[in-house]
């Protein structure tokens, strides 16, 4: 609480550069920061990727092992997706439990993944109602630079990609690739001053009011979005958040998980 | 793909009779707790939530106030009894997030600034769940703040349109919801058309979610309307005791 | 802790009313506030109650899912009773885990149950030592006026005596209804300057130093009694408080329990 | 309807051979740890409890200190090994409950208004438990308290009355406990016959629990006496120390 | 936070007389305090030991359990030992989770046992791969005057030597007593101004900056040690305190354990 | 005995061909992070780790600030991913005692007395873990802390030695850990020699220790000249940069 002017100013100088066009690293309103993805990053994961947006860096990790099955769902695998946001990664980060923002995160994740029915979870069925595949999707911020959930979505369905099954590790047969169908990617936008930025860096996170993320996969659809931030958004606004979202997803699909 | 197919839709209509632009039946009550500062009743179909509103009172510990303005804190939570199978009682991460985005809903209206230091502590339970609670408990919470006298620019309304069967209808209950293709949960401010909460589950195409979200806008002008109604029963009572 | 003052004051005017014969809100040192008890309000519940004692409001819900019986009681179901003291219910009631204050109630409105053997236990029984009913009894306080034992307790009894048993929901046969063969009624008096008063407001709960639950059963036995409080009781106090709280519970029972 | 039935009284005696107002064997030792400012170890039958107490001393955090007296903790722990099948460290529900009715029970004897602001701690520590550790904590915490120099109108005294094969009995054993009719922990100021904790499990009529009061009044003041020896004795071995 | 100059003063007072060639209680500086062990006191337990070191006092319990073994060690009994520095024996203690300071010296103690495979673990398996013997020692700290983890590794080796096997309670067969190989004794010393002393006392401990303890086996090899606290040892040093470690686990052992 | 054996020397070579007294490689990387004061990766054969410095800075809660110095505060973690089978996240009572000797290892060279009532804060977080953590993880913060500019009398080096097959060898890697017969965790100052962690699991001869500690001493000095060299690079670099 005692840097509020410090924070106040740099809430100030980010807004006036805006309103007079302009973004503090001097990109375009719809343009990314460069982004970086490397995957099969951590061998002991049966899928990982590294990613960077900026300064941004999010390591993902994808485990896969035999567990129980939901009752609603007896021949499914389960998806469980977890973030940590490490003090490592900010100087407003805290140790302990998962708090709001962690939730948040890995649950936008979850839902992007979820909705498009991305993992063939049906084929994940080792024994019905009794064994299973769990693909825990665990996000892991190390450098927090603004925009983690499109680092984190990016990171999760490169881990994915590439996730090999450790059918051998537990003297199981099957294929040898996690069986995934589609390749959502989510695309963040804000609001400062009637204006609409992608992929957001800290400091136009802090002077935004409103945030939403777009999750849209490899046909146009979309397969999640959240609102967050204590502003509102008009219709014109979000429909253009949308249309920069499918778009920017469309790019970075083609860049990052086409291979 | 799913569990189970489930035909949702018969003969244009939905299994509860419903149209596909029908809300279901909507009760409010203002003014049902003692203790708290402003509290409200909201029922919504088979969901039934209430919302308490303390504040603006002193904030703990003194080191989470704002200088500038009141701090809003939101809690949803679920009774234990209130889902088909019981709910471990205590917050878990759906309703922590729920929390954020409900508070997040409100946020735009509250004029915060005019309480510096101070909590405004929201607090929503869920007495039976029916697909629909965040948004019935951002109904009665709006509507909580303003009977707790909470200075506000306005009310904020909020309702879910969902895919059932390829079609988009309006305020998914939790059959239509398990199965379902999608579910949009929105809160705004109806009156301005500003979107205060926006999120999605499942799958939309762009058109379907543009159509979702004109459905959802009209449906919360429909919601506004009964929230003030309520709000000037309840205040149109309290001047007759007034006077008498 | 600022409104100590404030606190002091309203017990002093409890206080010298008492002792003048009369009650903050007229009733007599031995009835109760108006009660109303309203069942089976919850569908989603095998059983539930909304019970109001004047403006203390609470609802208790019964759930019933099949689970593992104790290794000690291989043929019988199980009880859990819980206690939420949510903090919609008053400004003293804070988020977070059951204080002491939760886990008392619970407690105490459990033991008047078991006490009594009201519900039978042994008739609990589906797969022995492997699968026996679990009965969840939830209290959920929504406004706190005082004397929320025996609003709680009420709402429990009233709640297991309407609850269905869910046996086509698990595939089970058995009895429609929960075996129930006690009424056991909570009644809580406190002692005021060596009066004794009923059902105490949260006024005179605060103004008083003890407070006795007392349970009885239909055939007048006690089955479960808890003095609370920072001060002492005499032994004629305590015969007071016994047969205010037979005579009370018999009341109560013919008017809100028996159908 | 129990889970087995067992035969708890032959020919007028109990299982370990005692009649029915008969107490368990006592054993208290006053200052038995070095760190703590007062200290009693307690044995009732297989009961083994020690107290300790610290304080009065700083209150944290400091918005729990009460500017007008001080405020009395109460922490009953099971060591994980003083039961049949261990015991999770950490407390649980029943002795969370069994803390705050223990701490009521010495609350009105304690002058909390001697030291404002501060906290005076009582710990108690059951390290073996044969049924009972509670009125054998409170027993032990109200010397502790006493060896602390903790001004005290009087000392609270503790034993429990219960009911086996249909007859009420003194101080429940564990087996009695187990397969017995009902359990009834008292805990009272000897002298004045003031009840400072009262509680009950099971069934009782109404004669019968008039009859286990008196029993327990009895019982407890055989207590006192102990208790009352048990700190002379300490009294006048620390005056001798002195005096050498 | 309010003591500091006291404890500075106790420091420099404890510092002066190591100079001088004394100790606070006026111990040789490689001489123990008195010593009692008693075995048998919780008779709940199926092995335990009162330990006294000087004004130190610890009880240890060991319980007995089936359970489920460890998925790489199927036919291996678990060995789980737990420490609790309940408030009662220090006012520096709170209540709470256990602390760093608890899970170290479980941790010590338990890897003291563990390295010189003092339990035959392969003979506490029931039945291959589901039930093994759970062995749980747990160290309840009942007074802090100092070298806790000496009293504790104590109690515990003393309480595993006596410990019998609750076979009858469980319906099971087979010995009697639980079999063990080897008596690991733990001997802490501190390093204050270049001097090493055995046996800190609570004084000497706050003096003191360095603090190691050596684990040492019946013959003569080690199977544990632990360095704490914010200062660094020369190799010299730590070589002495190797050699008090081995002798003094001599002398404690021919005097405590050799039954 | 053991799970299994597992021939861990063949023909005087260990399993991954080193010899008995041969590290594994090393990498390190200064400032890989932003928003971290200081930073620091590690790479010890498959271990991966980083570790972030942050401050001095102010302390919080106030009540555990140090009048006279600043209070280090130290956290291992390791990513779920970063073992064979998924780790929960979380402190487990493992993470709590190795941030603890870890914390010890690093305290005698950070000059505290500069930053009265501040904290600083180390963290390190594995990545992916093959025995040697904690050792890793001490090189890389020792490392981040003197990026960080955080005053501090020398670097620390960490090493493990371990025994398997009856041999003392450095370094041992995930599959020597879990079959060999001992681990020996060891940081010092290299340059004098002084043991600032030491911890041992296994058994070791007397003899076998005090090999093992040289063999220890000597492979920190290694590390600690690749811990210089990697400072140097990164302060010529940002030099370099100024220069630009």
């Amino acid at each position: 609480m005692g840097f509020e002017i410090m924070e106040d100013i740099r809430k100030d100088y980010v807004y006036d550069l805006i309103e007079s066009g302009k973004r503090v690293d001097g990109r375009g309103f719809r343009e990314y920061r460069e982004i970086s993805v490397e995957r099969d990053v951590i061998t002991r994961a049966e899928g990982s990727a590294l990613v960077k947006i900026g300064e941004t860096v999010i390591l993902v990790g994808v485990k896969l092992e035999p567990g129980e099955p939901f009752a609603d769902a007896p021949n499914e695998g389960v998806i469980m997706t977890n973030a940590e946001l490490v003090p490592m990664a900010s100087p407003d980060f805290e140790p302990g439990p998962p708090d709001e923002n962690s939730v948040e995160l890995a649950r936008v994740v979850d839902r992007g993944i979820r909705g498009s029915k991305t993992i063939e979870l049906e084929k994940l069925c080792i024994e019905g109602g009794e064994k299973v595949w769990m693909v825990f999707i665990d996000i892991h911020v190390l450098d927090n630079d603004g925009n983690l959930v499109d680092a984190a979505a990016l990171g999760a369905i490169a881990s994915l990609l590439n996730a090999h099954m450790p059918t051998e590790k537990y003297g199981l047969s099957g294929d040898d690739t996690l069986p995934i169908r589609d390749t959502p990617v989510a695309v963040t936008t804000v609001e400062i001053g009637g204006n609409i930025l992608a992929d957001p860096n800290l400091y136009e996170e802090t002077a935004a009011t409103s945030k939403l993320t777009v999750i849209s996969n490899a046909d146009g659809t979309l397969s999640g979005m959240q609102k967050s931030g204590s502003g509102g958004l008009k219709e014109e606004e979000i429909a253009e958040m949308v249309e920069i979202g499918i778009e920017k997803a469309g790019e970075i699909r083609r860049k990052y998980l086409v291979t | 793909m799913m569990k189970e197919e489930i035909q949702l839709i018969k003969e244009g209509k939905r299994l509860d009779g419903r149209g596909f632009e029908e809300l279901r039946p909507i009760k409010i009550e203002v003014g049902v707790l003692k203790r708290a500062d402003g509290s409200c009743y909201f029922e919504l179909g088979n969901n039934k939530v209430i919302a308490a509103v303390y504040g603006p009172r002193e904030m703990h510990p003194r080191h989470f106030q704002d200088a500038k303005m009141a701090v809003i804190k939101y809690r949803y939570n679920m009774a234990p009894f209130s889902v088909d199978d019981r709910k471990r009682p205590g917050p878990d991460r759906r309703s922590v997030e729920i929390s954020k985005v409900s508070r997040e809903a409100l946020d735009p209206v509250i004029l915060k600034e005019y309480y510096p230091k101070t909590a405004i502590d929201v607090y929503v339970e869920v007495l039976q769940s029916d697909a629909g609670t965040r948004t019935a408990g951002i109904n009665a919470a709006s509507v909580a703040l303003a009977a707790a006298g909470i200075p506000m620019k306005d009310l904020v309304s909020s309702v879910a349109v969902g895919k059932i069967d390829g079609e988009v209808v309006l305020d998914l209950n939790a059959v239509e919801d398990n199965y379902g293709e999608g579910d949009m949960p929105v809160a705004m401010v109806a009156r301005t058309n500003t979107i205060t909460m926006l999120q999605m589950d499942g799958r939309f195409s762009q058109e379907e979610f543009e159509r979702g979200l004109k459905l959802a806008a009209s449906a919360c002008r429909t919601i506004y309307e009964l929230q003030r109604t309520a709000l000037l029963e309840r205040y149109s009572e309290s001047m007759g005791e007034g006077e008498a």
